[in-house]
């Protein structure tokens, strides 16, 4: 199992790390089974995420999918955030080995777990907007 | 980057250049099959006879209870195997061992329930060690063998093979020990422990990897894992791979001769660094301080995952490694440190640092230096750490 | 001595030059555990699998059908108790093979005849080649397995491999074949010659001893031989032994890049030397002349005595065998002599020359001119060769 360049240049400089005391949006995903846990703040402008900061508990994998997806999302719509998919985040990082895909689903849980938590907020039903948050494939199956 | 230290001996350890130099003539000259008569094959079978003799000797063994092997798990599983299928014949088929063997051991058990063995797999406890009370009364009418491994992989406990070793003598069963991480690191003698079975493997100890060797006590019945030629006594099949052979002869004379002198300088910087680890908030040593292997540490810190502590280390050019079920590419953390009660989310953050005659002080010190900032700066990311400061989450 | 002439590979080869260079590194540099994460492992990850693919690439298989192993008697134990247990829990206990494998397979055979398999050795024949019609006779509901070596390593009978392969594949058998003696030296192809498990070894081919690989069919089940760490896609556990791996995928791109010139060249001397040794009066060739391996000679002489005759050999430097490697030490002689139909007294005589190219036609012309005299001088002194001459005694 090897990492990208990429992979360990988001891990050993990770953007975004840290917290937002005024967030619109908070959302924590986490993985009981492998015990990683992503916490994502967003701050929204209108329909754009304007800052966005995160904090995690994770492997080398998991630290730079989280940097990685707040360099694609800041400064988007949210309705384009919400289209980014985990494996955008890793062709994004030049990919992962096959055993670290999962991690890439907590990326996408968390940014989507924000948004939905902007949502509530301000009283608007989520689900409609953000769909479903997905499951992690890999939580299930055999490795 | 500053430095670089090879810290994870017990994965494996470099080839020293005595090692390389006594192989490289069975590459070049030396190259016949030990089995032939002619010339070159006679050159190539008196220094693996050589071989055998200085195994034997580090043992305590006679040479004629030293077989070749590919490697330590090649010997578990023909030890557990073997020892398991014969015994059967018997009507014995009930098998002792401990949680956290290596899984050479423990996969080669669950081999055997499949076909029908019942394991009693024995607590290790918290300290990382065997009692042998509990193994006495596990033992059974039907029971074939005892496996406990002599010196753990991860947290480097030392089992009390002496004790297990007489007991089984007592009773009649035959015992093995995985010596994989003890040979050339403590003093072993099969005699006087009453060890029947030991597996070893060169690329702990300055050998190099895809050897090793089997002890298997004279009159003791296991039967082949690999049939074929004549080669080892009609025990283990194969050509024999005479260079390898004779590299880890040289590593284990090497090894054995400085014993004491190793483990007098390797635990005194073993100790150091526990010792300096320790003032780090919320971490803790794995597994017994005094009953271990020289060159290990074995650490926990709160609020850190394994893999990220490690790549952290190795872009400072420090290589060890960690239990954590992250660098494993499975879900789960290391059996060994859920065998010794750990809690999922504390045993994600292990850090196992192994050292060799190799390291020197000045690695302690670089290690002391560099790993207190990274713990510092993956914890300030770390919402796990945060609830474990505010109090959120208890741990043991 | 005049001259000092290796032709004994098929015993075992010379590791080549550019193969050492290859696995040096992995000895001081690289010497990293290849599943480890930081730097030093992952430098020795990379080139494990590049090897697995070129490996792979010689065979006409996919990188992941390609698991690396101690040598061939470990691949031929591995595929023939592995699929044999596999197959045996649908009830089918029986296996197809030949009277002249290798002893890795027939003692693998006689082990599972033990447990309860059957077995049938097909016949040979005086060519030393399996007849495909007598195969699929032998073919029934019950068969696991059918084994055929690829190339016979005494007498370097090249079986119809592709006929045999379509015959199991078309019957739903599974199909091994121990080609330790046929990789490097003739084409071979996994996909088009329906081989669904081939066994290798390196040092046939300029590798070094004590690693080979097993290709298996995606899809086929064959449970592991040896249990444990999560290795080789978790079937076949041990450290991996990197520096012989890389070695061995050296070795192997260059035998089978040169197949077709090496093959030229080479049977055109083993041609030379086979018709040159026959005007020595009462000697034979063993074996189809012509389906046998580029290097192979393998001659009887009447009243001759094979260990006399090649430790005379030696003392002219010439290294060369009588039966193979592995047998000798017993006093039965070969049974692959045996099987073609040859009475004891002249298998007993036997001699293998086995060239490989780093052999040249000087060699072929010292052997010509050393060999005669030494079987005259062997005859004379030989009872046995004045009652043949006298017509006492009458050989086939
Ligand atoms: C046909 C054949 N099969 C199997 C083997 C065994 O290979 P190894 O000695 O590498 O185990 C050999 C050679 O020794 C052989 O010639
Ligand atoms: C305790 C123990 N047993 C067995 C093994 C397996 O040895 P090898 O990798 O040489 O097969 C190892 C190391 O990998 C080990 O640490
Ligand atoms: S997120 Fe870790 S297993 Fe699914
Ligand atoms: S966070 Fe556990 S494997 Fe990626």
């Amino acid at each position: 199992m090897a990492y990208s360049e990429k992979v360990m240049d988001h891990f050993a400089n990770p953007r975004n790390v840290g917290e937002i005391p005024d967030a619109d949006g908070v959302g924590e995903v986490g993985n009981p089974k492998c015990g990683d846990i992503m916490r994502m703040y967003i701050k929204v402008d209108g329909d754009v995420i304007t800052d966005v900061k995160f904090k995690t508990f994770g492997c080398g994998a998991a630290i730079a999918t989280s940097s990685m997806a707040t360099e694609l999302i800041k400064g988007k719509k949210i309705e384009d955030a919400l289209k980014l998919t985990n494996k955008a985040v890793m062709e994004a990082l030049d990919g992962l080995p096959p055993v670290k895909v999962h991690c890439s689903v907590l990326a996408e849980q968390a940014i989507k777990s924000a948004v939905a938590d902007y949502y509530k907020k301000k009283g608007i039903d989520p689900a409609p907007i953000v769909g479903d948050i997905p499951e992690c494939e890999s939580c299930a199956c055999e490795l | 980057m500053g430095r670089f230290v090879y810290a994870d001996n017990a994965a494996t350890t470099p080839v020293s250049k005595a090692v390389l130099e006594a192989m490289e003539p069975f590459y070049t000259q030396y190259y016949g099959n030990p089995s032939s008569l002619y010339s070159v094959g006679r050159a190539a079978k008196k220094p693996l006879e050589l071989a055998r003799e200085k195994v034997a000797q580090c043992l305590g063994a006679k040479p004629n209870e030293i077989y070749f092997t590919s490697g330590g798990s090649e010997g578990d599983n023909w030890a557990i195997k073997g020892v398991a299928h014969e015994q059967s014949k018997k009507g014995k088929k009930h098998i002792i061992t401990s949680k956290f063997e290596h899984h050479a051991v423990l996969h080669s058990c669950e081999a055997l329930e499949r076909e029908g063995f019942e394991v009693t797999y024995l607590d290790v406890h918290e300290n990382g060690l065997v009692r042998p009370e509990e193994l006495e009364a596990a033992i059974r009418e039907d029971t074939a063998l005892v496996t406990i491994m002599y010196a753990n992989n991860e947290i480097g406990t030392i089992q009390p093979i002496p004790e297990i070793g007489a007991i089984c003598k007592k009773h009649g069963v035959i015992f093995h020990t995985d010596a994989v991480q003890a040979v050339g690191h403590v003093h072993i003698n099969v005699k006087e422990q009453n060890i029947d079975i030991l597996s070893l493997s060169a690329h702990k100890f300055h050998g190099p990897k895809g050897i090793g060797a089997i002890y298997i006590r004279s009159g003791i019945r296991c039967p082949n894992l690999i049939d074929g030629g004549a080669q080892e006594r009609g025990r283990r099949a194969g050509t024999e791979n005479v260079a390898s052979i004779v590299g880890m002869s040289v590593a284990l004379e090497e090894a054995c001769k400085n014993i004491d002198a190793n483990a007098q300088r390797l635990s005194k910087m073993r100790d150091r660094l526990i010792d300096g680890l320790l003032k780090i908030e919320r971490s803790r040593v794995n597994g017994d301080r005094v009953k271990r292997l020289p060159g290990n540490v074995n650490m926990c810190f709160e609020g850190i995952e394994g893999e990220s502590l490690l790549l952290s280390l190795d872009l400072q050019g420090i290589c060890v490694s960690s239990g954590s079920a992250c660098t494993s590419g499975s879900l789960d953390p290391s059996h060994v440190l859920l065998a010794i009660g750990l809690p999922h989310e504390i045993a994600h953050g292990s850090l196992r640092i192994t050292l060799s005659d190799q390291n020197t002080e000045e690695d302690i010190d670089y290690i002391l230096e560099v790993l207190p900032p990274i713990i510092e700066r993956l914890r300030s990311m770390s919402p796990l750490w945060e609830e474990i400061v505010k109090g959120q989450k208890k741990f043991a």
